[in-house]
């Protein structure tokens, strides 16, 4: 049942990450369905996939991404 | 087991890496990268032919000390034949093929080293591990292996672009890799499909489960990985949608950088279509998908070359255009059509990285690209000049030189298979870019010099020259004796009718 | 059709494919933009990952109180996991070239905008 | 007016509306000329391949692609804003060309 819940989470996780405005907050978002995948791949019976995954996608990631915020500007723009 | 087909692939790797380490010691750095890009055509020369199992893991059917005491389940089924490991195969075809792009390699290295002032830095590197991933696709027998070496290209190709510091070069990169970070996983999702229907990915086991009905060759996967691998196709070799961003990508290149990136799009190009023609080629679809896709590349290519005024902008786009010719070869789907193909996929790359180079000194000498802006070129050197003009000759197909030999094979093979309209476009838009180029010729060379027009007072390097001059004399060879290309490339052909 | 869970890890990564197309398409903010491609990047490996599962199956390593037979019967096919570690690697670096080549512009136009940055002046 | 005329005449109206600052000489007259012959007479020919299907649609095509043709001429200008450098173009023709491919294998094959 659990990975049910898991796939719901990736999805509406990758959704909500797109819609904030601020993006420093979808940065650390974007860790949300990286670590779903990740606990996904566990239970899709590849547990050194899932590590990899888990590392890369609940940590690497969202820090590129939070570094990269911070280097140019946190607000989305309106036209 | 073929040691040499391996180190086409890591020699080129190590000595980037190596060229790396020994960052600022310019003349050590020279000196190796000319020796090691040397030694590379040399490679593909005397390398024996075969086949080459990565980690020496070869089927289990030919490997006599672990197959003999298997079970019946494993020695009665197809798992006894297929390949383990990475397979790298390596014949006559792919000889000339890595040959060739291991010369263009090695005459934009060696131009590079002398046009820039310092040697050292990350553009050899990217250079040399382009050229090795290139020389990987076209050895790699195991379509995974290919979309690696897919990622790695498409990252050297950014780096080539962010490394020549034209202006707006970042904008055009970053576009590169937002469109290859769409095309690169969907190949991979094409692939996973192939994978997950036949269970392999080594190619000629996929062919083996098509052919000998292991899997339904018809089933809805397949023809949808076919579509996602040629999307893929499209994006690595700059066919359209994507001829626009391809075209700017070479305009942003330095003239070497540029020469080698369109050298590395027209192999990526042969070598995927001939691993689409290897697999999916009892799909009649399939070679009338190419053929459409050639002749729009063909079409809007040129057309839209014409009315280009930046003339790397207008050589970007003709090579685009050039890449139809290929690809109308490899859909006639004839033996004779697919080796008039390849002969024109190594003629545009020896042509095209000629002219780049050679329209490189007009940009070395007034640092403007803008026709509009340029003029009475002729006079600053005229021998020069001359060289541009037989470029431009051999790339529209004027008899002794080798673009005529291929057009005429490729127009022959599209009369025999009975589609002659495709012979006659073919020559129109041939006279087309000759008209182009004319054109773009006279505005550089010929007209009266503009007054506002400097012309700088550096000399240009004889590296220049000497380059230009070898691929003149290789397009001369090429012309009087075509069968030094035919026939290295007709088994290859033949085999995948 | 019986709705089991690799069917709908299909579809988690089929709809993650799509948002990530969407994400690259509509939206305007450059990061933004690139946060939908690594969804598309995750949506391939998670298919590729559901592809080798086997309901009922057991992990792919090999422990010494099993039989041959019984590990070749049940285990997940392992060729596909392979693939996507090295995928996993591939994405990541390809995201790191994007997003230092998104900070490059950022300092040369002050903005994130796509139209405005990637817009039709690069002759 | 001759044909060159109403050309050059839609050359400038088009530059005009996309607030371009090129002026329009004879030499990119000439060349978007060129171009639109070519783009036309490719165009055509290739349509003679549909007669492989059947030869009465080839006709009935090569006709009302003739008249298309003749209505939007000239055609190149606009085909050349259509392939600008813009991302957002770009990417939009990149999608609808994936769509496009993924439609004609699937359906394309299991129905032919």
């Amino acid at each position: 049942m659990i990975e049910y819940v898991l796939m719901i989470t990736t999805v509406l996780g990758a959704i909500i990450a797109l819609m904030q405005r601020d993006l420093l907050k979808a940065a650390i978002l974007t860790g949300i369905p990286g670590i779903s995948i990740a606990f996904l791949f566990q239970f899709l019976l590849a547990p050194d996939v899932a590590l990899t995954q888990a590392i890369v996608g609940s940590a690497i990631v969202p820090v590129f991404f939070a570094l990269a915020v911070l280097r140019t500007r946190r607000e989305e723009e309106t036209e | 087991m073929n040691e040499l087909i391996a180190v086409m692939v890591i020699l080129p790797i190590a000595s980037a890496l190596f060229l790396n380490f020994l960052h600022e010691k310019d003349r050590t750095i020279k000196i190796l990268a000319i020796v090691t890009a040397f030694v590379l055509p040399v490679l593909a020369l005397i390398a024996p032919f075969g086949t080459h199992y990565f980690g020496g893991y070869v089927p289990l059917a030919q490997n006599m000390t672990i197959g003999q005491d298997l079970p019946a389940l494993i020695t009665n089924t197809q798992l006894f034949q297929f390949h383990p490991g990475i397979v790298y195969i390596f014949n006559s075809a792919q000889q000339l093929l890595i040959f060739v792009l291991c010369l263009i390699a090695f005459l934009a290295i060696f131009t590079s080293l002398n046009e820039t002032k310092r040697p050292s830095g990350v553009y050899a590197f990217l250079m040399f591990m382009g050229t090795a991933s290139i020389s990987a696709i076209l050895l790699s027998d195991d379509i995974f292996n290919l979309f690696v070496f897919f990622e790695i290209a498409a990252l050297a190709q950014v780096g080539i672009i962010v490394a020549s510091g034209i202006k707006n070069n970042y904008e055009t990169a970053l576009k590169y890799t937002l469109l290859g970070n769409i095309a690169g996983p969907l190949l991979l999702l094409g692939i996973a499909l192939l994978l997950g229907l036949t269970g392999n990915v080594n190619i000629t086991d996929i062919i083996y489960s098509l052919k000998h009905g292991l899997v339904n060759p018809y089933s809805p996967a397949i023809l949808m990985a076919l579509g996602l691998i040629t999307f893929g196709w499209m994006y690595a070799s700059g066919l359209p949608p994507f001829h626009t961003i391809k075209s700017a990508v070479y305009s942003k290149a330095l003239p070497h950088g540029a020469a080698l990136l369109q050298a590395f799009s027209v192999f990526s190009m042969v070598a995927i279509g001939i691993i689409l023609l290897r697999m999916f080629s009892y799909i009649p679809f399939t070679k009338t998908a190419i053929i459409g896709i050639s002749l729009l590349a063909m079409v809007l290519g040129i057309t839209m070359a014409i009315v280009q005024t930046d003339f790397k902008r207008m050589l970007g786009f003709l090579a685009v255009g050039e890449l139809g010719y290929i690809g109308i070869g490899l859909g006639l789907g004839t033996a004779f059509g697919i080796t008039a193909g390849l002969f024109q996929a190594v003629n545009e790359a020896i042509i095209t990285a000629f002219l780049f180079i050679g329209f490189g000194t007009v940009l070395y000498k007034t640092r403007t690209a803008d026709t509009r802006k340029l003029g009475g070129m002729m006079f600053v050197n005229p021998r020069l000049a001359l060289l541009v003009l037989l470029a431009g000759f051999a790339m529209a197909g004027v008899p002794p030189l080798n673009a005529f030999q291929s057009k005429l094979m490729l127009i022959q093979a599209s009369l025999q298979s009975g589609l002659p309209e495709l012979g006659i476009i073919m020559i129109l838009l041939s006279i087309v870019t000759f008209m182009t180029f004319m054109k773009a010729f006279y505005t550089i060379y010929m007209r009266p010099k503009p007054a506002d027009l400097k012309i700088l007072d550096n000399k240009i390097p004889r590296s220049t020259i000497i380059s230009m001059v070898v691929f003149l004399i290789i397009c001369v060879i090429l012309g009087l004796f075509p069968q030094l290309a035919t026939n290295s490339l007709q088994t290859l052909a033949a085999g995948l009718v | 059709m019986v709705i089991d869970s690799q069917l709908m890890s299909f579809f988690t990564a089929g709809s993650l494919i799509v948002i990530g197309i969407f994400a690259a398409l509509f939206l305007d903010n450059l990061i933004k933009k690139i946060i939908g491609l690594a969804f598309l990047a995750d949506g391939v490996n998670l298919f590729i990952i559901t592809m080798g599962y086997k309901a009922g199956g057991i992990v792919y390593i090999f422990m010494p109180n099993m039989t041959i037979s019984n590990f070749a019967q049940n285990a997940s096919y392992p060729l596909p996991f392979a693939l996507v570690l090295t995928s996993i690697v591939i994405g990541a670096s390809t995201l790191a070239v994007m997003l230092g080549l998104v900070i490059v512009l950022n300092k040369r136009h002050g903005s994130l905008s796509a139209s405005k940055i990637l817009g039709d002046k690069g002759e | 007016m001759s044909f060159y005329d109403v050309i050059i005449k839609r050359i400038r109206e088009i530059q005009e509306k996309a607030e371009e600052e090129e002026p329009v000489t004879n030499v990119t007259a000439s060349a978007m000329l060129t171009a639109e012959l070519t783009l036309i007479a490719s165009l055509l020919i290739a349509v003679v391949m549909i007669r492989l299907i059947h030869p009465i649609l080839m006709i009935i095509m090569i006709i009302v692609i003739f008249i298309i043709a003749l209505m939007a001429m000239p055609i190149m200008p606009k085909l050349r804003q259509e392939q600008n450098d813009s991302f957002n173009n770009m990417i939009f023709y990149v999608i609808m060309a994936l769509g496009i491919i993924i439609a004609l294998f699937y359906w394309g094959n299991l129905n032919v």
